[in-house]
């Protein structure tokens, strides 16, 4: 089966009709509304002193790139971007299994969620 | 032994052939079966070295070390020995290795390749070093297995022996400048070792110093001439340097011609580096000092191997220094050199009581002679001296060395006395003879046959008149300061004294006895003795080449490229016909592109020379006799006044009037007398001409002025300066440090910035350069 | 139709401006302590992104080139569901938030028919993962003693430097969105760079056809010049936008035709245009293929190997998750440490040595 | 090997071809991957004996993987820097082998010494097994960084070789520090992980593909840039899309503006994980940022021979500042880990330079700026680890990791092997004639100058004068002084693998010196940029290269 599936370089839906214009400005939506999260991201990191809640906002970083993906997928009529979006779901999980699991461990050790206070090593 | 020999030399190699061999390009010079066994060699040495030095990690206290050395340098002679004689005396070959320096750039066309390998390049001049550097190598090895047993460094030893024999290797066989630069540096670092071996000695970490200061003098010349030759011809292989030059003249990589002041500084620069190495004057003040470490080491790197260095390099860049725009300015300065070298030193020697320190200037005398050979053109002369000179210097240091041991250290002539006739000092005693007959020039021996061939070359040589003669009186002082030694320590009363270095068994001063050499000294003397009379043989290998086995390696080699000296003696017009006219000095020379090759023996002068070029005879006669054939008898009899001087003032009164002196204890002797008459003469000499002191006055005084007028320079503003450059990195950390909070969001923030800075940059960047948006 | 640049997407100074009042909001809606104007900054960030939005919008007007409706309800949803992801101090809601974020990019995908990946979305992000995230809150929030419940909540229910991070992220905004504004005109060269790519690749109505024809194609032919796209006169003739013609090189003909023959399921799919060894196959639209096989096809032949790297990735985390659990363990049972103690092996203690680094 | 087992099998049709040959350069991580699973395996067994092979078993695998990347030498299809691959994986399994080493004794000691006293063994209390696994784990990632050719091939590589260390780092010791220290590296790795995944979300939405190198003409993001090269300029996309991946995998590199966990998280993990730190994330990081830029090409520019600008202008700002930051922060600091930690993102700096100077005229390494980077991650691999080994043979009686300048004083008097160890890599990493790092920065040196990057190389020669400040301590202090207190109470581990890496690296900082010419050759022929392919349409037989004769390696 591998072999006629290899066939297939790059399968395009064109029953899907266009949705992205020629001109991009409805593309340009969707990339403001994915720098947008990406953003509020960055400021979560910043402001939050909860590591889950730190955590969660690199998630939403990804989502964004995520959604910037998904977006040039359809522009470019392929599904390499859709496609890449699933391994950054995947690897969103994974980091988040591993992160979880060492927001525990170190919950165990300080009983606190705050990063603030693992700050001994500095200078 | 000598027509096996002889069946191996080339049968006529004329130095058109081995310039033919030259031109080729360097990858025709294919690998000969005996040269590419040579590659073994350095790595032999160096597998010595490791070997000790991982002895010396794990503390080895046997005689290990030495046996791993003596055997690799063995092995290393066995294979040179085999190499050599598998050499068909074709010309050069080179041995490549590996790949090392190979830079390109540009198109890499002409003059944009820097190329220097770990190759080897064999021929005549390379054969004839490498086979007494590993032979020599060997024995000293063996010698000292027994002379350094015992010693607290003893694995340090062997690791720098063997650590030298690999620089000495990649010095004669490196196939470009750059490796001999390597081995150069690596011999002098070795020397530097071994002079400092008995570190806690503090004579011996000034003799070090010394030592290190005065070759790096000479290296600076060695190093600014490399990158001269670099510059000037484009490349460092001798394979393609070469043959850039003929008849004289010469031209870049690029074929563009070369002239100007680079055709004498070339030179010049290159035999900087060689007076420092070879102790020429005024560099030579470091070669008596370095007689502070073991005997072996004077005997291997300060007598036989490494100070020849110098007389190597010159030998191997002869087509440079033959260059007719430098109108040889530099040979003639080495020549002068030389002769003064020689003459210093043996008057300096006469006056010593030291037997070490005699030999020491001994040797220094004699590198004077080298290079006065080099300088009156005759590389012949001046290598073959050097291989003569290696094997009577050894055995003469070695005996020195022997006696040294036995005698704890025991070195005044004054407090020795009629070895002779001591119990187990015979072989050292004939062992010194042999030697002492080779130095002073007696007939057939080695070093007569040697000496009397630059001594003839310098007679015929328009600017060697001088040099000639003032050679000629030094030949008759060797002979006196030699056999001065000879018979005070090895003949006469049976006295003793013994010296300060006491072994650990004689707690008694009172019971001392001095320490007859064991088997491993005695056989290595013997050996060498042997060698000595060998090596006089090799003149005979091959008379029809008139300069023996040496002459017959050189011809196949740079040193007789472009062959000046062939402009005399054994010059036949042949059907070569490449006879230019090169201008020297005021005279006009001719010289042949070739030596000589003809049937004659090499000291019969050619009958024809004389019609030829009445003005190159001119400059060549010895009070109108010809050279050749008159220099047999006179350098004879000005050896022989020599010892009878010597045996004279300093000879003990012996059975049936064999000897004349009547020298009766070991202190005195008849020469005591003699030196009141000669005023202060003697005292200067002994003093080695206050050139020492002459040096701490004129260099060293004004630099300490110098050095504290800038070390007040120093503290004041380049010091002030530094502070205040030194700071400013420390400034800006501190500046920094605050950003290294150490908080998960602190850091988070700093990405963040410098992310939209950047980006801020970037940002700009494209908008000025699409110019829209 | 000109390529858009910064000025033609939108009025800069209005958009910078906006997004400055966006950066108030967000500022203004960071918990602090005491009484903290949230509401105001939430609507106040509302009315900012929605401006933006609305300024977008009427571009695309103009343009004609405007997404679905729908998409600014969910753009909004999911700019402020992120806000709250940000600001709210407790952090089961703001999980929570965040599956709204998750929830409404999903909705996005959809109008975007990414239909499966809409769909994964919302089962592993908002199914999966952020179950997860939920646990572990409950799991750490659990206040192991009496006198650390006041600390707990403490700590995070005021922004962390709020100013600074809002004033770095809103210019990294600015940043990221003018850059791809600047690059809008380019984008559409690089679109057009693209497209005979897309038109040459071969087509991927195999995937779908029964596995007799598709070893029949195999056997015979060769895809030659993949969809074709439709001519001038075809549409002008009414061409049904549902049907879809591709090309097929044949190379055994004789067996191509036989093979087809057989399965009068595929008379429908006979050529209609024989051009030398070149078939022009039709297909209806429903032959086609969906958002999922395609995903999945390119997944599969495109990124196979990437498939695997993304499993032993998957492995590792999972390792990776079991060893810190067993720190856990490892820490919780003190007797097991003092055990350790006894045999005479300096335990580390928590009192971790601190290193001199200054 | 398993491509010549495989290829007949499958060879009938075209289709499998693309298949096979991915499958055929991927044999090293094929190894590395099934011992990374046989090391877990092994770490269960409740046999000490078998446990305590899991060292021998890796150190074998990466053996085999290096061999089977030496003798593979098939190129991706289309790529610019064909010979990057089979070098680059051969490098990582030869630098990889010490680290194993040194990873000896380094995750709970305290259990498995317990173990060795006669515990029962309880297989959920060790991570030993685990923890080699991470390692192999991690090299597998950065070997599958080196065969990319794809996006999002090399987004999960990169994951793949970070993730393990976040978790190596955190269990590296029970102290709260390596939990600091993990948390840390781990929270900023991830910010730095979108950040590179946004840009690379940028590249795709620039390009339309995800392919990095594609052979036969097909598009490619090479083919897009190429077609931008002929603009003059990178779309502004393209060059957002770039720089966000750069300025994203600077993270890895340790770089200005990423480089603040640097000295944490090396002091915070225990030693050997340090040293593991500063070559395999580093190494990934460049290997990211070369396969990127040379799909970019150096084709721009006024010459046509840099980057383009606002890529080059990021780079020499983030350059200068790396070396800068990193040498002048070490300055101030007494812990030796802190000083190796901040010395390993200046070294990122001077790397940098040979990224921005671009593969030169293909002439030879002197002007080869990426041939240079290849050589000094060779160069820098062996030095670092041979630092960091000294520091982690040695302890105090306490247990605790040695930190100051003062516990080394004297070193070669007390340790002879570690003192040496310690002053040759330092005075290598100074770049000290004729030591192995001399020869790296004298080949960055040289490209960026026939680059003509005049004033980064100036800055470039300022800054190993800094460097020379601190690093003459680590060089001074164990070779001159007298052992202080502080020395003299220490212990050598009891771990002969710490050792061994150390007198290992410290040898090949002098030993390879003779073939520095032979692998700055090889380094050379790797970052060669190779014109692109001959554009055959039908030729998929041509996409599987013939191996390269190794006469020239």
């Amino acid at each position: 089966m591998i072999t006629s599936l290899a066939h297939i370089a790059e399968p395009v839906t064109t029953v899907a009709p266009d949705i992205f214009g020629d001109v991009g400005v409805s593309l340009y939506h969707y990339l403001f509304v994915s720098a947008t999260l990406f953003a509020l991201g960055v400021i979560g990191f910043l402001t939050r002193r909860n590591m889950i809640v730190m955590f969660l906002c690199t998630e939403m970083m990804f989502q964004a790139a995520g959604l910037a993906l998904i977006a040039f997928s359809k522009y470019h009529l392929n599904h390499s971007g859709e496609v890449f979006v699933i391994f950054v779901l995947t690897i969103a999980a994974a980091e988040a299994a591993l992160a979880l699991a060492l927001v525990v461990l170190l919950f165990r050790r300080r009983e606190t969620l705050n990063a603030e206070d693992w700050a001994l090593l500095r200078g | 032994m000598l027509d096996g020999l002889t069946s191996l030399m080339p049968i006529t190699t004329l130095a058109a052939d081995a310039a033919a061999s030259y031109t080729g390009s360097k990858d025709a010079l294919a690998s000969g079966a005996g040269s590419g066994l040579m590659v073994l060699v350095p790595l032999l040495a160096i597998l010595g070295a490791i070997a000790s030095a991982l002895m010396l990690c794990f503390k080895v206290r046997t005689k290990l070390p030495a046996w791993g050395v003596v055997g690799t340098i063995a092995v290393a002679f066995v294979i040179t020995l085999v190499g050599f004689l598998n050499w068909n005396g074709d010309g050069a070959h080179i041995a490549h290795a590996f790949e090392w320096i190979n830079a390109s750039w540009g198109s890499g066309g002409a003059g944009e390749t820097f190329t220097a390998n770990f190759s080897f390049y064999m021929d005549g001049l390379s054969w004839l070093w490498m086979l007494f550097v590993t032979g020599l190598g060997a024995l000293i090895a063996l010698y000292a297995s027994e002379y350094m047993a015992g010693d607290k460094g003893y694995a340090r030893f062997f690791g720098a022996f063997g650590l030298f024999v690999f620089s000495m290797a990649c010095l004669v066989m490196g196939d470009n400048l750059v490796l001999l630069y390597l081995g150069w540096e690596g011999v002098g670092l070795c020397s530097y070792l071994l002079i400092g071996y008995f570190y806690t000695k503090p004579e011996a970490v000034a003799a070090a110093k010394k030592a290190f200061i005065v070759n790096r003098i000479g290296d600076v010349g060695l190093a600014l001439g490399i990158f001269l030759i670099y510059i000037t011809f484009g490349t460092v292989e001798y394979a393609e340097l070469f043959p850039l030059i003929s008849d004289g003249h010469a031209v870049n990589v690029a074929g563009d011609p070369i002239s100007g002041w680079v055709t004498w500084a070339i030179p010049c620069l290159l035999m900087l580096g060689a007076f420092g190495k070879s102790a020429q004057f005024p560099l030579y003040v470091w070669l008596p000092d370095a007689m502070e470490g073991p005997t072996p080491v004077s005997a291997l790197i300060h007598a036989a191997t490494m100070v020849t260095a110098g007389v190597y390099l010159i030998a191997r860049c002869f087509p440079l220094f033959t260059l007719s725009d430098g109108s040889m300015i530099a040979l003639q300065v080495v020549g002068y050199v030389g002769m003064v070298t020689a003459l210093l030193a043996a008057t300096i020697g006469m006056a010593q009581f030291d037997i070490k320190r005699i030999m020491a200037y001994s040797t220094v005398s004699q590198l004077g002679y080298m290079f006065a050979g080099l300088g009156v053109l005759t590389t012949t002369g001046a290598a073959f001296h050097v291989f003569t000179h290696a094997f009577f210097k050894a055995t003469l240091f070695l005996a020195c060395g022997a006696v040294m041991h036995g005698f704890a250290g025991q070195l005044d002539l004054r407090k020795l006395s009629g070895l002779w006739s001591q119990p187990g000092w015979r072989i050292v005693t004939i062992a010194m003879f042999i030697g002492c007959l080779n130095l002073a020039g007696v007939p057939f021996t080695a070093g007569y046959f040697s000496k009397d061939m630059i001594l003839a070359e310098a007679f015929i040589t328009p600017w060697g008149q001088l040099i000639g003669w003032v050679l000629l009186f030094t030949a008759g002082l060797t002979a006196y300061y030699t056999f001065r030694v000879f018979f005070r320590v090895f003949v006469g009363p049976a006295q003793y004294e013994p010296g300060d270095e006491h072994h650990a068994e004689d707690h008694d001063h009172s019971h001392f006895h001095p320490h007859p050499p064991g088997w491993a000294i005695n056989a290595v003397l013997a050996i060498l003795a042997v060698a000595c009379l060998v090596a006089a043989a090799t003149y005979f290998v091959k008379p029809d080449e008139g300069k023996g086995w040496v002459g017959g390696l050189l011809s196949d080699s740079s040193a007789a490229y472009v062959s000046p000296h062939g402009h005399h003696g054994d010059d036949h017009p042949d059907d070569h016909g490449a006879e230019h006219a090169l201008r020297i000095g005021d005279a006009e020379v001719i010289p042949a592109s070739h030596p000589g090759h003809d049937g004659e023996d090499g000291h019969s002068h050619d009958d024809d020379h004389a019609e030829k070029d009445e003005r190159a005879m001119k400059a060549g006669t010895f009070l109108g006799m010809d050279p050749h054939k008159v220099m047999y008898y006179v350098s004879a009899l000005f050896g022989l006044v020599g010892i009878l001087a010597a045996a004279f003032l300093h000879g003990p009164k012996g059975p049936a009037g064999l000897f004349i002196g009547n020298r009766t204890e070991a202190a005195h002797s008849r020469a005591d007398k003699l030196l009141p008459m000669l005023g202060p003469i003697p005292t200067w000499a002994q003093n080695k001409w206050y050139v020492d002191e002459f040096y701490n006055m004129v260099i060293r005084v004004p630099l300490l002025v110098v050095s504290h007028i800038f070390h007040l320079i120093d503290k004041t503003l380049v010091d002030g300066a530094v502070t205040v450059a030194g700071s400013l990195p420390k400034t800006l950390a501190k500046a920094i440090r605050p950003t290294q909070s150490g908080v998960l969001q602190g850091y988070a923030g700093g990405m963040a910035v410098g992310l939209v800075l950047l980006l801020f940059v970037v940002w700009i960047v494209v908008i000025r350069a699409g110019g829209v948006g | 139709m000109g390529p858009p640049t910064l000025h033609e997407l939108f009025n800069p100074v209005l958009f910078y401006v906006l997004l400055t009042l966006g950066a108030v909001g967000v500022a203004l809606a960071s918990p602090r302590k005491g009484v903290s104007p949230q509401i105001i900054g939430g609507l106040v960030v509302g009315a900012a992104f929605g401006g933006v939005l609305v300024l977008l919008g009427i571009r695309g007007n103009e343009a004609g080139d405007l997404p679905n409706l729908y998409f600014y309800v969910f753009a909004l949803i999911a700019i402020l569901s992120g806000l709250r992801v940000i600001t709210h101090p407790k952090p089961v809601y703001a999980a929570i938030y965040f599956i709204l974020t998750i929830l409404s990019s999903s909705a996005m995908y959809l109008l975007m028919q990414a239909e499966f990946m809409a769909f994964a979305l919302i089962i592993i992000y908002a199914g999966a993962i952020l179950i997860t995230y939920l646990f572990v809150i409950m799991l750490a929030t659990q206040a192991p003693s009496e006198e650390k419940v006041a600390s707990l909540e403490g700590y995070d229910s005021t922004a962390r430097e709020p100013l600074t991070a809002t004033l770095a992220g809103f210019a990294l905004l600015a940043v990221l969105t003018g850059m791809m504004a600047h690059g809008m005109s380019d984008l559409q060269d690089s679109r057009q760079v693209i497209r005979p790519s897309v038109h040459s690749l071969e087509a991927p109505i195999l995937g779908v056809l029964p596995n007799k024809v598709i070893r029949e194609f195999e056997q015979a032919a060769v895809f030659d010049h993949g969809i074709a796209e439709p001519t001038v006169e075809e549409v002008n003739d009414g061409f049904d936008a549902n049907l879809r013609t591709m090309a097929f090189k044949i190379e055994d003909r004789e067996r191509f035709d036989h093979g087809l023959e057989t399965d009068t399921r595929f008379r429908s799919m006979l050529p209609e245009t024989i051009h030398g060894d070149t078939v022009l196959v039709t297909l209806p639209a429903e032959r086609g293929i969906t958002n999922a096989e395609g995903v999945g096809f390119t997944l599969i032949a495109k990124h196979p190997m990437a498939l695997e790297i993304a499993g032993i990735i998957l492995l590792m985390a999972m390792l990776g998750a079991v060893v810190l659990a067993r720190k856990q363990i490892e820490l919780g049972e003190d007797e097991k440490a003092a055990q350790l103690r006894t045999l005479g092996q300096g335990f580390d203690d928590d009192v971790a040595h601190v290193g001199g680094g200054m | 090997m398993i491509q010549t087992i495989l290829t007949p099998m499958f060879a009938e049709t075209d289709a499998s071809t693309e298949m096979l040959e991915k499958l055929g350069f991927l044999t090293p991580e094929i190894a590395l991957f099934v011992t990374t699973c046989l090391v877990m395996i092994i770490g269960l067994s409740s046999s000490r004996s078998i446990r305590d092979t899991i060292p021998i078993v890796s150190v074998i695998g990466l053996g085999v993987a290096g061999f089977l990347a030496y003798t593979n030498q098939s190129t991706i299809a289309g790529a610019a820097l064909g010979g990057i691959m089979p070098f680059l994986k051969t490098l990582i399994a030869i630098v990889g082998i010490p680290l194993v080493l040194l990873m000896s004794g380094t995750v709970d000691r305290d259990y498995e010494n317990a173990v060795a006293r006669g515990l029962p063994f309880d297989s959920i209390r060790s991570n030993r097994g685990e923890f080699y696994a991470f390692l192999l784990f991690s090299l597998t990632g950065l070997m599958l960084c080196a065969s990319a050719d794809d996006l999002i091939w090399l987004f999960l590589a990169l994951e793949l070789t970070s993730l393990p260390t976040y978790v190596m780092v955190s269990i590296s010791s029970g102290k709260a520090k390596s939990q600091e220290a993990g948390i840390k590296y781990f929270f900023l790795g991830a910010v730095g992980a979108a950040i590179f995944l946004y840009g690379f979300a940028m590249i795709y939405g620039a390009t339309g593909t995800t392919v990095l190198f594609a052979g036969d003409g097909e598009y490619s993001i090479t083919t897009a840039f190429a077609a931008d090269l002929a603009d003059g300029a990178l779309s502004p996309i393209a060059t957002l899309g770039v720089i966000l991946a750069i300025i994203g995998v600077c993270f890895k590199i340790a770089a200005v503006p990423m480089h603040f966990y640097t000295p944490d998280v090396y002091e915070g993990a225990a030693t050997p994980v340090s040293a593991f730190l500063a070559f395999v994330p580093k190494t990934a990081g460049f290997v990211a940022i070369l396969l990127l830029l040379s799909a970019v090409g150096w084709g721009f520019g006024a010459e046509g021979t840099s980057l383009p600008e606002p890529i080059r202008i990021t780079l020499w700002i983030i350059a200068a500042l790396t070396m800068t930051f990193g040498n002048v922060l070490a300055l101030l600091q007494q812990n030796i880990k802190r000083v190796l930690a901040y010395s390993s993102v200046a070294h990122s700096g001077y790397m940098l330079v040979g990224v921005i100077a671009g593969p030169g005229d293909g002439g030879s390494i002197a002007s080869n700026g990426l041939g240079a980077v290849l050589f000094y991650i060779l160069c820098y691999g062996f030095m670092n680890v041979g630092a960091f080994a000294v520091l982690a043979c040695l302890e105090r009686s306490s247990g605790d990791e040695i930190e100051t300048f003062e516990d080394i004083r004297g070193l070669c008097e007390t340790n002879r092997v570690l003192g040496w160890v310690m002053v040759l890599c330092s005075a290598s990493l100074l770049g000290l004639p004729p030591l192995l790092g001399f020869w790296g920065k004298l080949y960055l040196f040289t490209s960026g100058i026939s680059a003509g990057e005049y004033a980064l190389v100036a800055i470039l020669g300022l800054n190993s004068a800094i460097a020379a400040f601190y690093y003459l301590k680590l060089i001074a202090g164990p070779l001159l002084d007298e052992p202080g207190e502080s020395a003299k109470g220490l212990r050598e581990t009891p771990y002969v693998g710490r050792v061994i890496a150390a007198t290992v690296s410290a040898v090949s900082v002098v030993a390879l010196v003779p073939f520095v010419n032979v692998l700055a050759n090889a380094a050379n022929d790797a970052a060669t940029v190779t014109p692109a392919q001959a554009q055959t349409l039908d030729g998929s037989e041509a996409k599987i290269e013939s191996p390269r004769s190794d006469d020239d390696a």
